[in-house]
């Protein structure tokens, strides 16, 4: 286990990677405290000294607009990813080891809402609560609709475990079920869950600035995202009238958030699936 | 030119991702007429199937070839791009019979078509028509006592595991080869279907589908009764090399000893031997080692064996690498 | 020989599968096994060994029949472990990755309904690897991937050298090993019985191995017991079809076997 | 049944499946709607009327509408009359002016009248007649919602009283125009992109794959915006909004067909590209998966083509990228449709759009229906696919029938 982790350092993706994913992460945690906003100036202003990265519609900096959006959309993506990920690892790794009907039962579960779009589910939930629509809201709802990519992927590879001699010697060792689940199933799918959250995080990030964008995203004080950064540029037409500060630097964070994220997946994936290490 | 297939000092290493070198063959050399059956016996991680490779000119990264010479009738493997070898050496000069026939055929299409395929490769149909193509098919595998039909227009998971491993047989020696290789043809196969298998090979060999043959495997008695010659690999050298008897009933390297005494067969008069063990396993071939391969696990070792190489030498009419057996 | 009954199946079937996907593993099988007796179950792959090993260990139960251990049938498995235990097949599938082997080896007395004190513990795991020739501090804070197949394969022993079961169930433990060290596991399985008078039922493909280490042999062929009997009333006048042609087609080097 | 087609077998057995799956998505359809505040309440709150009972009336239609009141065979409203006493107390004061014993008005110090107040209460009593609506069960209003699906009514609009299902007729042509082309074209671009890369590995890879990697994590709609940015603004070459210019008349003219495919063009490759970077990727590796596999060794040693054997690889690796593809329909339709907002295409995007910044329910139900039927549709279709594809499952599934 731990060779591998050596080997997954010296992996120039996995470095890129974690490098460009920790910067986004240190920026969304403490730049929103740090840095100290600059006073409203008019509206559209173009980047400037005083204004790093010009003003929005309301004359708002968009260095703070932009971290602010950061933390949130970070918050949003990690809050579904999580839950998604646990959602997901408990009915696979269940229905996985269990077998039999209960296995049956949850996989016809799973299959039936990883075909319903979660795109529609979140449009559905979003429109019916017209004020109140908190990041808390949004989050818990991409992950209960993204889940069943988790519980897919877990429940296959737990399956392929339970025939594995190693769970039936702990059997014979007097092993509780609880205990195997734990001791003998999960370290071996720690590399592979982590794997799935990574990528739930990102497709967290990503549903939320899509409900963002048709105007169904997070409302409220302060719950401004990179998402409905990028709504209120369009809203305002900022494209067409060329303002491209109001989308260029929001469509890069997300961009650069998704791409590392997918590069930690993309290196893992080398690495700790042998077949794919060549 | 007598031989049809000559190998020369043929010593080949892999370059591993972090620059590492392992030597997983050195300084095999060999030579085989027409129609000899060559046994080459040795345990998991000796080098059989890098050899294999190597036998086949395809040196495809991390694969190289350090030195030597592979000769296929008069003709050399060396330095040739993979395309080459591809077109002209490939199913026509040199073919193989790989190990576990259960997955090596392509899942979702039929017998004839990967077989066609084949064909095609090597611009064998030149009339292009299927119907003949079929016809040709037909024709060689009637030679496999199984149903044509219904094998050549199956998906091979409909076949049975043997049948699947003759239908492999067939589609490697389609174009008569001159030189097939069999790398652990039925170790995955229960004895009786074993048996069935070999007997079509020897089908073959009498009709001349193909004359000479390398058989690898790591049962002795199989080889016993399927070479004429055995070499022993052990960490990527051949240790032992001699007729079938020679080396079954009355072997000189301590290895091929170990490994002889090693064999537990059901019948009377062996009921009280007691079989030989030897601890530890082979060693790691990435660093070059010095002295004989075998001396920390010899049970007949002596402390220059550690330090003196040992070359193949005469000893009872056959090689063997070991400047102490008598 | 105390011939009281260790192992006895009556008529047991097993199947897997459900309404077309059926599948009879074990097929109307009957049968006695006495104590300290060594047994070898012979068969191809596919022919439904392995089930049965795992019936006798209690891992499966069977569908018809009745199967007892010591006159009762298995009801509290963990009570049965108790006294019979097994060794698999995979040396590197057996172990958790995640933990060191000392570690693993002491789990194995998590089982006992007595569980001995820690000192105890610690004195039984260093006595069973000596037993198979392993010094202590040879595997002292290694991980199962650190070793070799014949090595972990005798972890395997030294685990039942350590519990000392009543039976040992031997699930082909010498198929995945090289020639020259299969012959240890089988003198260690022989060491097993003499030593600590275990019942053994050894389950493997190569009946040489069988003719070597047991008092009977049992051949299976297609989820059946076709044949048994002592070594060489199985090998020198086999009885059915299947074991004659079984042995006919065993490649030996000194008999005729497909003339060339 | 059919035991001797078992790919027949299996048809009916996915379609029920999918009809089940159908049956929930559309009862998800209309309770979500619903979790939070009454979608009648949210819209009733938004417009004021003239008169209450207008309101009242706008108010007992939309409920028709939503499936919300218990309708008689004729369709109309049941109603039940509500009797109910009302009493209500009124204060009204009674002003008397004050006269003395003489029956003379005793005037104050300014001469005026002087008045006394006294409060009198009345009651009277009225009879309150109620005629409102039966509210439906929530269950009964979800088979009343079915009932109308079924009879394919979505309802009419809230905002401008069409049709539901005429927004959506006009709006779906459009879309799938986009839509359909740009997901198979990127599919398959994607996925022989993928394949080669897989199979070249040297330096092709190393340029392809990181490439392919920064699009999949590119947003639909982000692209979408940076390609208006650039080709529409800055250098101006393609129009960014709308499907055709305004100036022409809808008509199968030649210029009208040719704006059409002007203004085609970066919606189009906003979804294209990004499609084919994620497809590009998960080929990628299910190609290397495939290289280490037994048979494709075996082909290279059989010494097959370099074409064929690439054949053999993408053909293989195609499969799971099939599932994937369907599973992850539902994900690229919502982006896409996203996309179709930048550019103002009027498709099902443009239609959801205005019918959420109206809170037009019956709009949003009926596009979000749309949406899942599709990706259901797909998914049944890929599932039929590789049934007839992959020998595999056709024989897992013979052996069921047997």
């Amino acid at each position: 286990m731990f060779k591998l982790l050596k080997n997954l350092i010296k992996e120039p993706m996995f470095v890129i990677g974690s490098v460009l994913f920790l910067t986004t992460i240190l920026a969304g945690l403490f730049g929103p405290f740090l840095y100290v906003s600059m006073p409203e100036g008019a509206t559209y202003e173009a980047p400037s000294a005083t204004y790093l990265l010009g003003t929005d519609n309301l004359g708002q900096d968009y260095v703070a607009l932009l971290l602010k959006g950061l933390q949130n959309s970070l918050y949003v993506g990690f809050m579904a990813g999580i839950i998604a990920t646990t959602v997901g690892t408990l009915i696979g790794l269940f229905g996985g080891f269990k077998g039999g009907i209960v296995d049956d039962i949850l996989n016809m579960f799973t299959n039936l809402f990883i075909v319903i779009p979660s795109f529609v589910v979140l449009v559905l939930v979003s429109a019916s609560w017209p004020e109140g629509r908190s990041l808390t809201l949004i989050a818990v709802l991409i992950g209960l609709t993204t889940w069943p990519w988790t519980a897919r992927s877990v429940r296959a590879q737990a399956a392929s475990l339970r025939g594995r001699d190693h769970i039936s010697l702990a059997r014979i060792n007097g092993a509780t079920n609880l205990e195997i689940i734990f001791k003998h199933i999960l370290p071996y799918l720690a590399s592979y869950v982590f794997m799935v959250f990574i990528m739930q995080v990102a497709s967290g990030i990503l549903s939320e600035s899509a409900i963002s964008m048709i105007g169904l995203g997070p409302i409220g004080e302060g719950s401004t995202s990179l998402g409905v950064i990028l709504n209120t540029a369009k809203n305002n037409s900022a494209i067409t009238d060329g303002y491209w500060w109001g989308i260029f630097p929001a469509a890069i964070v997300i961009t650069m958030i998704v791409f590392a994220l997918y590069l930690l997946n993309n290196s893992m994936e080398g690495v700790f699936n042998p077949r794919l290490r060549k | 030119m007598s031989h049809i297939l000559e190998v020369k000092d043929l010593t080949l290493h892999y370059l591993t991702r972090f620059g590492q070198k392992i030597h997983a063959v050195t300084d095999v050399s060999f030579t085989m007429k027409q129609g000899e059956i060559l046994g080459i016996a040795g345990e998991s991680g000796c080098g059989k199937s890098t050899l294999v490779n190597g036998l086949m000119g395809l040196f495809i990264p991390p694969l190289y070839p350090t030195s030597g010479d592979v000769l296929v009738s008069g003709e050399s493997l060396m330095n040739r791009t993979t395309k080459d070898i591809r077109t002209n050496i490939l199913s026509q000069k040199v073919s193989m019979i790989p190990q576990g026939a259960f997955n090596a055929l392509n899942p979702t299409r039929k017998i004839k078509d990967i077989a066609a395929d084949v064909m095609a490769a090597h611009s064998e149909n030149k009339s292009g028509n299927k119907r003949e193509i079929y016809e040709r098919l037909r024709e060689r595998f009637d030679l496999f006592g199984m149903e044509t039909d219904r094998i050549l227009n199956s998906y091979p998971i409909q076949l049975t595991a043997g049948e699947r491993q003759r239908s492999v047989i067939g589609i490697s020696t389609l174009l008569n080869p001159k030189v097939v290789i069999a790398d652990e043809p039925t170790s995955a196969l229960d004895v009786t279907t074993q048996k069935v298998v070999i007997k079509m090979i020897f089908d073959l060999l009498e009709k001349n589908i193909f004359s000479t043959m390398i058989f690898i495997t790591h049962e002795l008695p199989l080889l016993r009764h399927v070479a004429h010659n055995i070499a022993i690999m052990y960490a990527g050298e051949f240790v032992e090399c001699g007729t079938a008897v020679q080396v079954v009933h009355d072997p000189r390297h301590p290895y091929t000893k170990a490994l002889m005494g090693a064999m537990l067969s059901a019948d009377a008069n062996q009921k009280n031997k007691k079989p030989t063990t030897i601890e530890g396993a082979p060693p790691s071939l990435a660093k070059k080692i010095e002295g004989c391969r075998f001396a920390e696990r010899c049970p007949s070792a002596r402390p220059e064996c550690r330090n003196k190489n040992q070359n193949l030498r005469m000893v009872g009419e056959r090689l063997v690498r070991c400047d102490y057996a008598e | 020989m105390r011939n009281n009954i260790v192992f006895s199946a009556k008529n047991i079937s097993k199947f897997f599968g459900h309404g077309k996907k059926l599948v009879c593993a074990v097929d109307d099988i009957s049968f006695d096994i006495a104590d300290g007796e060594i047994v070898s179950i012979v068969g191809g792959s596919g022919c439904g060994k392995s089930v049965l090993a795992k019936i006798m260990l209690g891992l499966y139960a069977p569908d018809r029949g009745t199967f007892l251990y010591k006159g009762k049938p298995i009801v509290d498995t963990r009570d049965h472990w108790n006294e019979v235990q097994s060794v698999f097949q995979d040396p590197f599938g057996c172990f958790n990755q995640f933990f060191s082997i000392r570690t693993q080896l002491k789990d194995a007395f998590g089982i006992l309904k007595n569980k001995p004190s820690k000192q105890e513990i610690e004195q039984r795991v260093d006595e069973a690897l000596l037993a198979v020739n392993v010094k202590p501090s040879d595997i002292e804070g290694k991980y199962p991937f650190e070793l070799s197949g014949g090595q972990m394969q005798r972890m395997l022993l030294a685990r039942i050298f350590a519990l000392k079961p009543k039976v040992l169930i031997a699930d082909e433990p010498t198929s995945m090993v090289d020639a020259c060290v299969r012959a240890n596991i089988l003198d260690y399985l022989m060491k097993l019985k003499e030593s600590l008078g275990m019942t053994i039922v050894f389950v493997t493909h190569d009946i040489g191995l069988a003719y070597y280490v047991s008092d009977r042999i049992f051949i299976m062929h297609e989820s059946k017991i076709v044949e048994t009997g002592k070594p060489e009333e199985v090998t020198q006048h086999p009885k059915s079809a299947h074991t004659i042609r079984l042995l006919e087609d065993i490649p030996d080097i000194n008999r005729e076997w497909i003339k060339k | 049944m059919f035991k001797k087609y078992p790919t027949v077998r299996y048809v009916l057995q996915r379609a029920i499946w999918y009809f089940l799956t159908f049956l929930v998505a559309l009862s998800l359809n209309f309770f979500l709607p619903r979790l939070g505040s009454d979608p009648v309440d949210i819209m009733m709150a938004q417009s004021s009327f003239s008169s209450p009972e207008i309101r009242k009336q706008t108010e007992e239609n939309l409920r028709k509408e939503f499936g919300l009141l218990v309708l008689d065979k004729q369709d109309s409203i049941v109603r039940d009359t509500v009797r109910s006493i009302v009493i209500d107390t009124v204060v009204n004061v009674v002003a008397d002016t004050v006269i003395d014993e003489q029956g003379n008005v005793t005037l104050d110090s300014l001469g005026n009248v002087v008045v006394s107040e006294r409060n009198e209460t009345v009651i009277n009593k009225h009879e309150k007649i109620e005629i409102n609506a039966v509210k439906a069960s929530k269950f009964s209003q979800l088979i009343n919602y079915i009932g109308q699906v079924f009879q394919g009514d979505l309802g009419t609009s809230f905002k401008n009283q069409k049709k539901v299902s005429e927004i959506i007729a006009q709006a779906l042509p459009w879309t799938i125009a986009l839509q359909l082309p740009a997901i198979l074209f990127g599919w398959i671009f994607g996925n022989g992109l993928g394949a080669l890369a897989a199979y070249r590995r040297g330096v092709f890879d190393k340029v392809i794959f990181p490439l392919a990697l920064l699009m999949s994590s590119i947003p639909f709609f982000v692209f979408g915006m940076v390609l208006v940015y650039f080709f529409g603004v800055v250098w101006d070459i393609f129009p960014a909004v709308g499907a055709y210019s305004l100036e022409l008349t809808p008509g199968f003219s030649l210029d009208f067909i040719l704006s059409i495919g002007y203004h085609y063009i970066l919606p189009f490759f906003s979804i294209f590209l990004i499609l084919a970077g994620g497809q590009a990727i998960g080929m990628r590796s299910m190609g290397i998966y495939e290289l280490g596999t037994d048979y494709i060794k075996y082909a290279k040693w059989l010494g097959l083509k370099e074409s064929r054997v690439l054949v053999y690889l993408f053909r293989n690796a195609m499969l799971p990228q099939l599932t994937g593809l369907a599973l992850s329909i539902g994900q690229m339709v919502g982006g896409a449709l996203i996309t179709e907002m930048i550019f103002s295409y009027p498709g099902l995007g443009m239609a959801m759009l205005t019918a959420i910044q109206t809170n037009d329910y019956p709009v949003i139900q009926g596009v979000t229906l749309l949406i899942t039927t599709s990706v259901l549709l797909a998914n049944f279709t890929v599932d039929i696919l590789i049934a007839l594809l992959d020998p595999r499952v056709k024989q897992s599934l013979s052996m069921d029938a047997k």
